[in-house]
């Protein structure tokens, strides 16, 4: 793979991500040089955009990448996929963003009987948590779609057309989706925020192929520290960051991002370096709870001690797995 | 009389073997003999075995490529790991409830793009104006990616079978509509103007002379037009899972979310059996129309 | 019948052209039998195919009655249909029940000797089974006006002789006017009333007489010789001035 | 003379206008006459109407859906917005960009499947076990969503232009290779057979004599596998974006992502007159064939 | 130079099997020219196919000089050529290089009188322009041994007399094998060195004789119409018994 040596002694690190506002602080690290001057001169810097998890991870599994920034689901996967051996969750990047938008006549869980409800995918951590929600409020839903609540899983932007069109009545889903529906009229019925401790859950975090970080700890520690500086940047200068968001992904698609979309969405966001393991752990128990996963062992999942030496260094609070 | 002088020497029966409607341009194909019917499973097996050994050393290359384990077994999957999956699925209730889904709207929708591909077919290559006015806009409809017409599709249907038959036949049609089109303007004009002098006119000459005439043209055009329609289904069934239908396009992409290589395998190995039996059915029509047509005579 | 007036035909454009017909005038009255000799190449199929309606002239006006059937230079069958699907097809058009129609096939193809091979595709048959296909198909048509452009040319004498009296037969009986094409002078001589002779390209009205000798006639009375010697003369005469 | 009596009359020139190698199956077509240089721009503009009147009612009926407001703006975008976005788009060098990209990769990746098509349907339609071996293979290939090839695209080329080629490749070469098949096996027994008695044998019996006979048929599985390479090409520029190259599948995919009605809708046109593009390309092929093999004398 | 030994040829199986050639043997001895004539169908066409190799016998041995030139008994022409391009490809495919090639077509064009129609393509010409061009595409070959199936059948007396001096010329200068199907008795004893008839269906060697007629012969000889006279009876015996 380019990950080895080249003749000149410059290691190559090929850096993934998707042109999504969950994916903000990649998006501004690269936009804003910050992985290219953590990383120094030594290290070159390629990066690749994907637009979904399987790829990324399809990347990951046949070394076409060494890092991406992914959700937790795919996370999960890569793991349990690989019996534990491809990756490394190295970092955190953002947390929350997620919204149950519903048609506006719906106030109460009781009226969502017999309605139609999207979700991103069977089996994904807004599937699971629409699921554990309903049965929380004691409302059945099965995998194939029957129950009180009929959960059809499918993509987010064919989810918005169907919101459109009032083929579905709601939708537990991410940004910018959610804030989408809500543009299209619809209202939020559920900050998933609400349903964690601290408001925060996982929505995005560094990953990195284990055998890279075997070889390249040096790097990847830079790569970290690249990372910090970003999330650094965001928090402390958010309009700047959503300037930069915009323009890092108007570069990738030729359409700049609506501003007051970004600035709407971002108020449901956190931009953490905290991988907030314990909100991963408990979806996958969700997920087995509701009998969507098989039970998976996540031990060993998250490598977190470079991370703590770069934010010891940075005088920052350490995180735990 | 010198070596090159040819020379042709057969006694009874041994004639070149036809080998199952297989064609080839050797003395063979030009100089059938006889086909004893005893023969019939011997054929068949030798329309067999090239097959599995074709299978056989796919299957070689494979399992060579994991056992060099040039990549990890998560990323490269073994041949026995797919197989051990796929032997799994066929034990459930959803395997089978994916394939009938799946089978069933292939069917349905091949059937309706026929339809729609026929009637739009012989009506461009019939009408002048039409073909002035529409000719053209069917290849270009034919390369339109099946995801740019979910938007419509939603409008149009909401979350409904209809949505994805309709996905189908937007895929599928132009290309079976192409193919009668082909069909069509390569009659010969001697078979056109036999038949307007022994009085066919109108649509009679449509159904009696130019339609049977284009046959070779229009199976070919249903063959791509199925692939064109198998393909749609699966990009469609991405659209809309209806409850309690799992199918084959949503199982497919499911493998792929979860990065199950495995399954992933077993699922594309679904497919391919499909296609070869489909691919079947279109054989024996090829062959029935070129022994009737005189062009093989296996 | 049948009323050409002026006809040319001219293919293709500027100096490529080919003009195969110009300015031919030809009537045939109601139940005359006229036979066309003319050199290869001087615009008789073109002519037929004009009077069939499936080709317009350049300029000239042509009557002809309702669907005149036209027997091709080349047997034209439908590779798809059977012998008796082929013969039966122009039947089937016209809506003829289905048991009259198989008695007319079968008629049909007892008349061209080929009961034997009814059920054959005409990938199957000889070059000359293939024409008497033809023949038993334009027959079956039965339209009062009948063009044939060499409808005996791949057949034996004998088969050939058995034909003529055939259809001398049939147009006797129905009164058919008849355009007929041919190469064989004796033949022309053996069937017409009248012999038209073309020019070489482009064709023209070369020369046109009636034949006298009564029917029934023999291919090789003295008569029919003596004619045939006749019309070749004035062929020789035709041909020479252009080739050689 | 009755009124069904058969009258054949014209005066010097205007013989039935062939309309740009329109074919009809009415006198015109049957009877070609001569078409004088000076009415190209004539016939010009009546192969042009049409589809002008084509495209003025599609976009009437949108107008006036979109007027009776049956579904609000954001779900159902006017032909207004959608043009604007077009013309907006196209003044960009993002735009032209992923124009030429995507050209550039269709082309190539085109010019691939047909060379991959050809070798292997010659191969197939020539070598008896060959095609026992893998020729109902080719169609159940043809039937394998492009999705399903992206893991072993990635890991066999990475993250590269190569990947997505052979995404390309593999959706496209078999749909013309089942087009050269299909040619091959209708070539007239009596050519082939005067082929081989005036000394045409092995390749050059397929150069000379094998292969122009089935042009017609292979014109036919070259237009279907530009739709396939195009459709799969869509789809594979999903797979990678590769930095700093945008591309139409790419725009196409972000158009739905962000639910932008005008941009999807804007892309799709893009695609469309892409697609008429190539059209006209093999309508021009078509018709020269059909010209040489006096098939239409237009 | 051609050795045909108790060669039979059935088609298809069982009840439905046609056999058209049953135990047939015959010789051709180098530079013979053997006239094959017989009812329609009776198995000529399916001759000539073995002895050019490009059928197989179901039994029986044939032997034949290499690579025997046979003119089909429909043009055969490629539509997709140019009439000089039909006639330059056998020239083509043996490599003759680009000067001596054309210089070749355009004589062996010329022989059959189309020089004017080089650049045409076949369905633009008449049927017996296309047999024409067939028949110089067939002698561009260069074979010692033709095998012609009604080489002229679809042409006119005169055209025909021209082709006939034309062809004997030819096979006399260089010495040719030639098995020529014809169902022109005259014809036959025009041109032939020897006359076989054979039987109707299925096809069997009935008689043969040889032609003594001095050389240059004319077809309107009285030699030549007695001869034609003799075969003519020998047929008509032969076909009545199958005909009517
Ligand atoms: N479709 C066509 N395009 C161009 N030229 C044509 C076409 N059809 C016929 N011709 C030309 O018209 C002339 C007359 O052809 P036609 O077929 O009528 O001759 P014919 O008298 O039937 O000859 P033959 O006895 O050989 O059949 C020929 O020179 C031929 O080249
Ligand atoms: N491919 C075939 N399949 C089946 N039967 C065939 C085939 N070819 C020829 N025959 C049969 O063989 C017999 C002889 O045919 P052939 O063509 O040799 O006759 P021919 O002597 O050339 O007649 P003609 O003078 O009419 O051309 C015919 O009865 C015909 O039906
Ligand atoms: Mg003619
Ligand atoms: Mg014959």
């Amino acid at each position: 793979g380019s990950s080895d040596e080249s003749p000149a002694g410059k290691t190559t690190l090929r850096l993934g991500y998707f042109p999504n506002l969950t994916h903000a602080s990649a998006i501004v690290g690269v936009e804003k040089g910050l992985f290219a001057e953590k990383l120094g001169a030594n290290v070159e810097l390629k990066t690749s955009t994907f637009n979904a998890g399987p790829a990324a991870v399809e990347a990951l599994f046949s070394d076409a990448v060494d890092a991406v920034y992914i959700g937790p689901n795919p996370t999960v996967n890569a793991f349990a996929k690989s019996k534990g051996e491809a990756i490394r969750v190295i970092s955190g990047s953002a947390s929350g963003g997620v919204a149950f938008v519903v048609k506006p006549g719906i106030t109460d869980p009781a009226q969502l009987k017999g309605k139609k409800i999207a979700t991103p995918q069977l089996g994904n951590t807004q599937d699971v948590a629409l699921r554990f929600w309903l049965k929380e409020h004691g409302l059945t839903a099965t995998k194939e779609g029957g129950g009180d609540v009929n959960v059809v899983p499918q993509e987010n932007s064919v989810t918005v057309d169907a919101f459109n069109n009032n083929a579905i009545d709601g939708a537990w889903v991410p940004e910018p989706f959610a804030s989408r529906l809500v543009a299209a009229g619809g209202k939020v019925l559920v900050d998933e925020r609400d349903l964690w401790p601290d408001k925060r859950f996982v929505i995005t975090n560094l990953v990195v192929r284990a055998d890279f970080l075997k070889k390249h700890r040096d790097v990847v520690k830079n790569l970290i520290a690249g990372q910090v500086a970003a999330n650094e940047f965001v928090n402390a200068h958010p309009e700047d960051a959503q300037k930069a968001v915009s323009e890092g992904i108007g570069k990738l698609t030729g359409k700049p991002l609506d501003p007051k979309q970004i600035a709407a969405a971002w108020k449901t966001l956190e931009f953490t370096n905290d991988p907030i393991a314990s909100s991963l752990v408990s979806g996958a128990d969700h997920a087995t709870a509701v009998g969507l996963l098989d039970k998976t062992e996540l031990k060993g999942l998250y490598d977190l001690s470079l991370l703590n030496e770069v934010l010891k260094a940075n005088g920052k609070p350490s995180v735990k797995s | 009389m010198s070596g090159d002088t040819v020379t042709h020497t057969t006694t009874d029966a041994p004639a070149p073997d036809p080998g199952s409607g297989i064609m080839a341009f050797d003395a063979g194909f030009l100089a059938p003999g006889p086909r004893p019917r005893r023969r019939r499973t011997r054929s068949l097996w030798a329309g067999l075995w090239p097959k599995l050994l074709a299978l056989g050393l796919v299957l070689l290359v494979w399992q060579i490529a994991v056992w060099t384990e040039f990549r990890p077994s998560y990323a490269l999957a073994s041949p026995a790991d797919s197989f051990a999956q796929l032997w799994k699925d066929a034990g459930t209730w959803h395997f089978w409830h994916s394939v009938l889904t799946t089978m069933r709207r292939a069917l349905l929708g091949f059937l309706l793009s026929v339809g729609v591909g026929f009637v739009v077919g012989f009506a461009v290559a019939r009408v002048k104006l039409l073909r002035a006015a529409v000719g053209s806009m069917i290849t270009a409809l034919q390369t339109m990616p099946s995801i740019a017409w979910f938007p419509l599709a939603i409008l149009l249907y909401k979350l409904t079978e209809s949505a994805i038959m309709f996905v189908v036949v937007i895929g599928a049609a132009p290309s079976i509509a192409n193919g009668v089109i082909a069909g069509v303007d390569y009659v010969p004009p001697l078979l056109l103007k036999a038949g307007r002098n022994i009085g066919a006119r109108g649509f009679q000459l449509y159904y009696r002379v130019i339609a049977p005439a284009s046959l070779p043209s229009i199976v070919a055009g249903l063959k791509q037009g199925w692939a064109f329609s198998w393909r749609s289904l699966m990009a469609g069934e991405l659209l809309v899972s209806i409850a309690g239908q799992p199918s084959l396009g949503a199982n497919l992409n499911f493998a792929r979310e979860f990065n199950d290589a495995p399954g992933l395998i077993a699922t594309m190995i679904v497919i391919l059996v499909i296609g070869l039996g489909v691919d079947t059915v279109f054989g024996f029509a090829d062959r029935a129309i070129r022994r009737r047509w005189g062009i093989t005579d296996a | 019948m049948i009323s050409i007036r002026e006809v040319s035909r001219t293919f293709g454009h500027g100096p490529e052209a080919v003009t195969a017909l110009d300015r031919l005038s030809l009537d045939v009255s109601p139940g005359e039998f006229v036979c066309i000799v003319g050199a290869s190449g001087c615009g008789k199929s073109t002519l037929l195919s004009l009077v069939a309606g499936l080709d317009t002239p350049s300029s000239g006006i042509i009557e002809a009655g309702p669907n005149p059937a036209l027997m091709f230079q080349e047997p034209a069958l439908f590779p798809w249909l059977t012998v008796a699907g082929n013969v039966g097809l122009p039947l089937k058009l016209r809506k003829v029940p289905r048991p009259a129609r198989e008695a007319r096939v079968a008629e049909l193809l007892a008349t061209v000797n080929l009961s034997d091979f009814a059920g054959k595709r005409p990938h199957e048959l000889s070059g000359g089974m293939r024409q008497r296909v033809a023949l038993a198909r334009t027959l079956a048509l039965d339209s009062p006006v009948l063009l044939m452009d060499e409808p005996f040319g791949a057949l034996d004498a004998m088969t050939r002789d058995l034909l003529h009296d055939e259809l001398e037969r049939i147009t006797q009986e129905r009164g058919l006017t008849v355009l007929f094409v041919t190469h064989n002078v004796r033949e022309a001589a053996r069937l017409g009333d009248r012999i038209v002779l073309l020019s070489s390209r482009p064709g023209r009205l070369k020369w046109q007489g009636s034949v006298d000798i009564p029917r029934p006639r023999r291919i090789d009375s003295p008569e029919v010789s003596a004619l045939a010697a006749e019309v070749t003369d004035r062929l020789r005469e035709e041909v020479a001035q252009h080739v050689g």
